[in-house]
């Protein structure tokens, strides 16, 4: 699966693509094994309520399932217009 | 309905006059501009917008649709730039035609009220200082309670 | 501020171009442009426009200054013709510049709502059948109490 | 004093302006003059309700006083925009 990060969260962790192999089976899940992987991870996903998350390209939540998804996307709230 | 992601500049009043010339179906049309603002004690060199290919696209023409959906609108442009802007310079349009203005003007303000929180753009501010992310407001999010 | 009245025709473009350029204080820009429309039935061939020289300029001078005085506003641009105008034509346009768009969305509102019952003019529709004054609308006097 | 006349109001009576001497204190005195004319002056002023007045340029009413007025104006409700 491929994991994209955006501003500030891509800064944080340092890329802003990576291919993820992962048994999670919703975002939080996914959350939790990329935070544990290594600090920079940890600080990026340290407040979940200061991040949003598109499930292949949508905008999604934590809950959404990963079932068949081929692209999730962490960033910070959106400041368009 | 027209919907451009683009780094390039684009020019505001041939696209204004491009969208408001030859209807006599629509007798009002709005558009909004957003231009990089020099905003306050540290003097703005430029703002950076990143954005998300591919979801962009998507994002802003399913705001366009659900405001067509929602109002009685003959024509919707959506043009909205990333990249390096400096002040001065336009971030971004909106323009809608209707038969009355209500709708116009209406319509006008959704778009700018999604836009603002649903389209997927992060601004970095950059001053001889330093620079940072904007943070979302939370009034913008509360702007969406209005519809 | 800058108050157009005028038999010729306007370029949009250029105008809304103009008002929108080289402001680095105002993120905000709104322009309204109302087009002559084809209404129903009997097609339109021509809309004619009477107004009251000397009044329509005080008239919409007043509006723009009052609009200015409730909103923060960098600037106010309204044009109006009068005389001859077919379907597809400009009939008149505004523009406001803020530093926020929710001001410059709801002056923009303001000044339409009032040029539309407070402004000395008065139209006049031709079509193939004849030609008759256009009634003003009891909504569009309504909208006054808006503000 | 001038008295004006727009739209229907100017069609009815026929004229776009005219000078008119009148000893009336208001608006509502001056109506009354005007209408006892003619028929036409009597047509234009039937329902005052449907006129609207502006006394030197500005919008009024048919209670306005017309001492020191130079230029009083009717019309039908305005559609500008």
């Amino acid at each position: 699966m491929d994991v994209l990060y955006f501003a500030w969260v891509r800064e944080r962790i340092g890329l802003p693509r990576e291919t993820v192999e992962t048994d999670a089976n919703t975002v939080a899940g996914l959350v939790e094994q990329l935070r544990a992987r290594e600090d920079r991870y940890a600080a990026a996903f340290s407040d979940v309520s200061a991040l949003r998350v598109a499930v292949d390209q949508e905008l999604s939540d934590f809950d959404a399932s990963l079932d068949g998804v081929r692209e999730v996307a962490f960033f910070p709230p959106m400041t368009g217009g | 309905m027209r919907i451009v992601v683009s780094e390039a500049a684009f020019d505001f009043g041939a696209e204004a006059a491009d969208f408001a010339t030859g209807r006599t179906d629509m007798g009002a049309i709005v558009t909004f501009t957003g231009v990089v603002r020099d905003t306050g004690t540290d003097a703005l060199e430029a703002m950076e917008i990143e954005h998300y290919p591919g979801m962009t696209e998507t994002a802003l023409a399913d705001i366009a649709e659900r405001a067509t959906a929602r109002w009685s609108l003959g024509d919707v442009l959506v043009i909205h730039r990333y990249g390096r802007l400096v002040p001065g310079e336009m971030i971004m349009m909106v323009a809608t035609a209707a038969r009355h203005r209500r709708d116009a003007f209406e319509a006008a303000e959704y778009l700018m009220d999604y836009l603002k929180s649903r389209a997927p753009f992060w601004k970095r501010e950059i001053t001889a200082e330093g620079s940072g992310w904007v943070v979302a407001r939370d009034e913008d999010e509360k702007a969406l309670d209005r519809w």
